[in-house]
């Protein structure tokens, strides 16, 4: 089970850094994101275009040429463009739709569409092949009492100073706190002078930012594919549940647990031989949780209908 | 008279389409006036209150602050225009601390919010004492002083109050008038929506009567206190 | 065997430290209407979710023609013959206004999945009747003229009444009534009072929130005081309207 | 829009797509054609499910796909076949009727569970719940490969349905140069969709009809009025479900196999697509909706070939996906009430 732990742990920290995302702009705008999964993969698409060395085989559809660039340097421009993409999407799609009172139900089938959507040009772009960043091949080194590769190590790091300065964000700025006051009440948030829509826009931001960051971590541990987002997106969807839409904290830990989960739950006697299902268990502890206590756990009450 | 700070002419609003709750008020509140407007309920109090805010939209009429034309601005530019104003319910973030939500009070200030929320403490110390804590933690008392506090940040001309007693303590309600005395002594204009009719007008120097979403009557407080009329709109006549 | 339809005992509900609802007694005859007013906030409303089972209160007991129906489902609430309306009018939006009076006469055997299948004669029969019933309390109500526009199309007022024609058409022993009159323009106001007179005339018991006083006081036969989730007062209309407690209620007190 | 016209355009908009293509195939369009109308028939029967879900008790269901896949499974498993990596084949097994009945119940039980915990959540995460029990549902079954073949599926089953076929039938369709056994399929689901209408005609105006409408409009009037809300939401789960189960097993038949990538959400969304192309609450709406989906499907790959000069196959397919996910799109923003929907009754504008 401790073998599972180090794995558990590096899936969590993806998860939580997505569910962090998701969670904050669902507290700020009421959208469930289905497209989320295609920000994270986008994150670790961009970063796989512009690290690609020039002289790879890997050509996007005959057209474009991997950049080549520095890997740092890659994910750095990937998180950025994530950037700006959430923040067209609310400008161009999702503003709009507020604008003109689209109900929640209407938005969510939306989100479901773009994801379908965006999702397949990626296919159409960068293929369907399982890829991975140009990176060395790795030895694994065993860390207080986990083995992982030094890479993959510093991911986890990497993963929680983001979680850690998302915190801080959240808590010390004037925009993470304008964030705060917009979710507890958009009417209050106005009253007092804040312009909600801009701060709407800099979640959206901030939200695809961090999507595309898990994005590039999934692709650092695991391997990169076109539908990589959805693939992980109900476990996202899960470890925001667990934690209780709308807290942030609640989702950094709910992800993380879920995480963990998924891959400890591998090394339970009843799942011997049955390691493929390893989701399911992760899925079904999401439903139970939303039967009985549907604002998670660290959530307050509120959406039971 | 001095130079009105807040005119209303003919407003004409409702939150559904082609449903207006308020059909036509007029009012004006003058520099360093206190103004109630009472009624039964559903006369059109409080919407009154969010249709200058900006928070529903103005059918007809128009409204003038400092003899300028708002009407239909939205929420955070009438703010700007320094009006201050503390909604009945939900009028602090609750799971934001006390100096976070006179923060975001003071949105507009910029870096001068610092300042102007350290000049605040001065006037409600007990909010400096507990500035680290949530405000959903607060009595109903300390959060109506809250929400004032939090209206004020911004040195506003003209204060809206929407029911600043309900759901209060008698100590609790003393609190919150005397703090609004004290903020009307400071120069600040104040129209104040009531439940309590009496002890409103006692407190404001003229009033409004509203009835179904029209001015009924309007007098000094004193003269609404004695008028039989009043407690027919709110108790019926016999 | 005594005349109460409806009775309460110490029924107490409280939302994060405020009481909502504090009634130790209370009892409603059999005929009479009654009207519960209070200012805002006084614990009206949630007293009608409580009676009705929309809500759960922290003790106390709730009896209907004499049986216990504390903590019962609200839809069973309502099979004994306790309808109730709302104070946001909640009418089938996307549906005739006849489809929604057919609906709500209709009983479950009819509204059943295979009794709708096999659509035998006296199912149809049965329809048939519930229509004419529908048409009957929609000429009542002067809405038979909109017998086929959707409830959403139809005025604040006119929603009233058919909220009012929906609870009708179970032929309620005990009607609540959560504020008939609010939003309703002056005109229909009066007709729908005129309306709510006359089923209290025919027999039927009536229990109503409303802020609209003046109607209170013309046409309750007892009126009921709440302020802040107690009975402050209690009796006819005259005497209520005369009691200091209940102007102070409204109207406040003037002391510093 | 009036009716009429709203039927014109449905109509002019599925004969052109119809058209196009006979226009795009140089030959062989009987062929295609055949099978463009197989799916859509299929895909109608499931669309119609969903809109018993959704359109009739306004039930956020994205579950769907497990709905049709318990469905075939449960049908296959219990007529001959044969299953998983050995492929051993089961001679023994039911009547095609029987196991198809079986399967039909099962699907609605699978509702009905899936319809419990449901009941208490507001929509937004009644989807959630329903896509992830799905996808549970579609792990378990890849998981369970001694009952279900898990990734090598089942196949061999074909011949339980086929012998049914008259020889009158199969001499007419061989003489049209098509495939008998596709064209048996696409014809039964086709009578399956005419039947299960004319079965929803009927409840849809009944007094059971009106009772599920009545709860999609507000739950708490239908309780005040002393009708049971949650019972009646599992018997819509119930229907709806059952439903797509028949249409899981004509899938599987039309196939030939079944594994589980074929119940992916992407089925389940496939299937709203239709149903909002179709008209949310429309009956006859999923017909013209999936007809219409799938001639634009089925051409696509031919438009993007051209644009996309040495795609593969599966970046081919992912032009057509794009497509219906800003079909989507496109519908929800600008055409919520879809071809025969009515306006008066759109439900998706619902806060």
């Amino acid at each position: 089970m401790i073998d599972q732990l180090g794995n558990g742990l590096l899936l969590g920290i993806i998860i939580s850094v997505a569910s962090v995302a998701l969670s904050l702009l669902y507290s700020v705008t009421r959208i469930v994101n289905f497209a989320h999964g295609e920000i994270i993969a986008l994150g670790a698409i961009m970063t796989l275009f512009f690290s690609n060395p020039v002289d790879s085989r890997v050509i996007y559809l005959d057209r474009f040429s991997p950049l080549g660039l520095d890997f740092v340097i890659s994910a750095f421009l990937a998180v950025i463009l994530c950037g700006v993409f959430g923040g067209l999407l609310e400008l161009i799609l999702f503003r709009p739709l507020r604008k003109a009172e689209v109900g929640n139900i209407a938005i969510l089938v939306v989100t479901i569409g773009l994801s379908i959507f965006i999702r397949h040009l990626y296919l159409i772009f960068a293929t369907g092949r399982v890829q991975n960043f140009p990176l060395e091949l790795e030895r694994r080194v065993t860390y207080l009492f986990f083995d992982m590769t030094p890479r993959n190590f510093r991911v986890l790091i990497a993963g929680i100073i983001v979680m850690v300065l998302i915190g801080l964000l959240l808590t010390f700025t004037r925009i993470g706190k304008a964030m705060r006051a917009v979710r507890d009440s958009g009417e209050l948030a106005s009253i007092s002078g804040i312009n909600s829509d801009n701060i709407i826009l800099i979640t959206w931001i901030s939200s695809s930012m961090l999507a595309g960051l898990a994005g590039i971590f999934q692709g650092v541990i695991n391997d990169i594919r076109y539908n990589m987002g959805f693939l992980i997106l109900l476990l996202v969807f899960a470890g925001t549940v667990l934690g209780g839409i709308g807290t942030s904290f609640g989702a950094m830990v709910g992800g993380l647990l879920i995480g963990i989960f998924v891959q400890v739950s591998v090394a339970f006697p009843f799942m011997e031989g049955h390691i493929e299902a390893k989701n399911a268990v992760a899925l079904g502890l999401m439903i139970v949780i939303l039967l009985f206590r549907p604002q998670g756990i660290f959530g307050q009450k509120e959406r039971i209908s | 008279m001095n130079n009105p700070i807040l005119e209303c002419n003919g407003i004409a609003a409702g939150y559904v389409k082609g449903l207006n709750i308020l059909q036509g008020v007029d009012l004006v509140v003058s520099e360093g006036e206190i103004v109630s407007i009472i009624g039964p309920n559903g006369a059109g109090k409080s919407t009154l209150l969010k249709a200058i805010m900006g928070l529903i939209n103005i059918s007809a009429g128009r409204f003038f602050i400092e003899g300028l034309e708002k009407t239909n601005l939205p929420t955070h530019k009438i703010v700007n225009e320094g009006v201050g104003y503390v909604p009945q319910v939900q009028n602090v973030f609750p799971s934001l601390t006390i100096e976070e939500n006179l923060e975001m009070g003071s949105w507009s200030l910029g870096k001068n919010a610092k300042q102007s929320i350290n000049e605040l403490y001065q006037e409600f110390p007990l909010l400096e004492e507990r500035r680290k804590e949530k405000a959903g933690n607060l009595s109903g008392g300390q959060r109506q002083i809250l929400a004032l506090a939090r209206a004020l940040v911004t040195s506003p001309k003209l204060l809206l109050l929407d029911e600043p007693s309900a759901g209060l303590s008698p100590l609790a309600i003393d609190d919150v008038f005397k703090t609004i005395k004290n903020i009307n002594l400071k120069g600040v204009s104040i129209l104040l929506v009531e439940q309590n009719a009496k002890r409103a007008l006692k407190f404001s120097n003229r009033g409004y009567v509203l009835d179904q979403g029209r001015n009924a009557y309007q007098g000094t407080g004193t003269d609404l206190l004695d008028d039989p009329r009043v407690v027919d709109l709110y108790l019926g006549k016999l | 065997m005594s005349n109460k339809l409806l009775e309460v005992k110490n029924l107490k509900k409280t939302f994060g430290g405020l009481k909502a609802v504090d009634v130790e007694h209370l009892s409603f005859n059999k005929n009479e209407l009654t009207s519960v007013i209070g200012p805002n906030g006084a614990g009206k409303t949630t007293f009608f979710d409580l009676v009705s089972g929309f809500q759960q209160g922290d003790t106390g007991e709730i009896y209907f023609k004499n049986k216990k129906i504390t903590k019962t489902q609200p839809y069973k609430i309502s099979r004994l013959g306790l309808i109730r309306t709302f104070q946001l009018t909640k009418v089938f939006d996307r549906m005739t206004v006849l489809e929604n009076l057919m609906f709500s006469g209709s009983s479950i055997k009819n509204d059943s999945f295979f009794q709708s299948i096999l659509n035998t004669s006296s199912s149809k029969k049965y329809e048939s009747d519930l229509e004419e019933r529908a048409f009957e309390i929609m000429q009542d109500l002067n809405i038979e003229k909109m017998s086929e526009s959707y409830a959403r199309e139809l005025s604040g007022g006119q929603k009233k009444l058919l909220e009012l024609g929906r609870s009708l058409m179970k032929n309620p022993d005990l009607l609540l009534l959560d504020e008939p009159l609010a939003g309703v323009n002056p005109k229909l106001a009066e007709d729908l009072l005129e309306k709510i007179k006359n089923l209290s005339d025919q027999g039927i018991t009536i229990l109503m929130v409303e802020h609209n006083i003046e109607a209170v006081m013309k046409i309750s036969e007892r009126v009921v005081v709440l302020a802040e989730g107690k009975v402050i007062a209690e009796g006819t209309p005259q005497t209520v309207r005369s009691n200091d407690k209940v102007i102070e209620a409204y109207l406040g007190t003037a002391h510093e | 829009m009036n009716i009429s016209a709203k039927w014109i355009t449905t109509l002019v908009l599925t004969f052109s797509s119809l058209a196009l293509v006979f226009v795009l195939n140089p030959d062989g369009q009987l062929r295609i054609l055949a099978n463009l109308l197989t799916f859509a028939g299929i895909y109608a029967l499931a669309a119609v499910g969903l809109n018993v879900h959704f359109g009739l008790t306004g039930l956020l269901n994205f579950g769907h796909a497990s709905f049709m896949g318990v469905g075939a499974y449960v049908t296959l498993l219990l007529i001959p076949h044969a299953a998983g990596r050995e492929g051993e084949i089961n001679e023994n097994g039911l009547p095609f009727l029987l196991a198809l009945l079986i399967g039909i119940i099962a699907a609605s039980l699978f509702g009905l569970l899936l319809g419990l915990p449901a009941m208490r959540l507001r929509g937004d995460y009644l989807a959630i719940v329903t896509i992830a029990a799905a996808e549970i549902f579609r792990l378990l079954v890849r998981d369970l490969e001694s009952i279900t073949g898990g990734v090598y599926g089942i196949i061999n089953f074909s011949s339980a349905l086929q012998k049914y076929r008259p020889v009158f039938f199969d001499e007419a369709v061989i003489s049209l140069d098509l495939a008998p056994a596709q064209i048996w399929v696409g014809l039964l689901s086709w009578i399956s969709v005419f039947l299960v209408l004319l079965l929803l005609k009927r409840l849809s105006s009944s007094p059971w009809g009106r009772a599920l409408r009545a709860v999609r409009e507000d739950e708490d009037a239908v309780r005040a009025l002393g009708k049971n809300a949650v019972w009646l939401k599992l018997q819509s789960f119930m229907l709806g479900a059952g439903i797509a189960g028949v249409s899981g097993v004509f899938l599987a038949f039309n196939y030939g196999f079944v594994e589980t990538t074929i119940f992916i959400p992407l089925l389940t969304f496939y299937v709203w697509a239709i149903m909002i192309l179709g008209g949310v609450g429309s009956l006859t709406g999923p017909i013209f909706g999936s007809i219409i989906f799938w001639a634009i499907i089925s051409e696509t790959d031919k438009i993007a070939s051209l644009i996309f000069e040495n795609a593969d196959g599966q970046q081919l397919a992912g032009v057509r996906f794009m497509l219906v996910g800003l079909l989507i799109m496109l519908l929800m923003i600008f055409r919520p009430s879809g071809l025969l929907g009515k306006k008066e009754e759109l439900l998706l504008n619902v806060k």
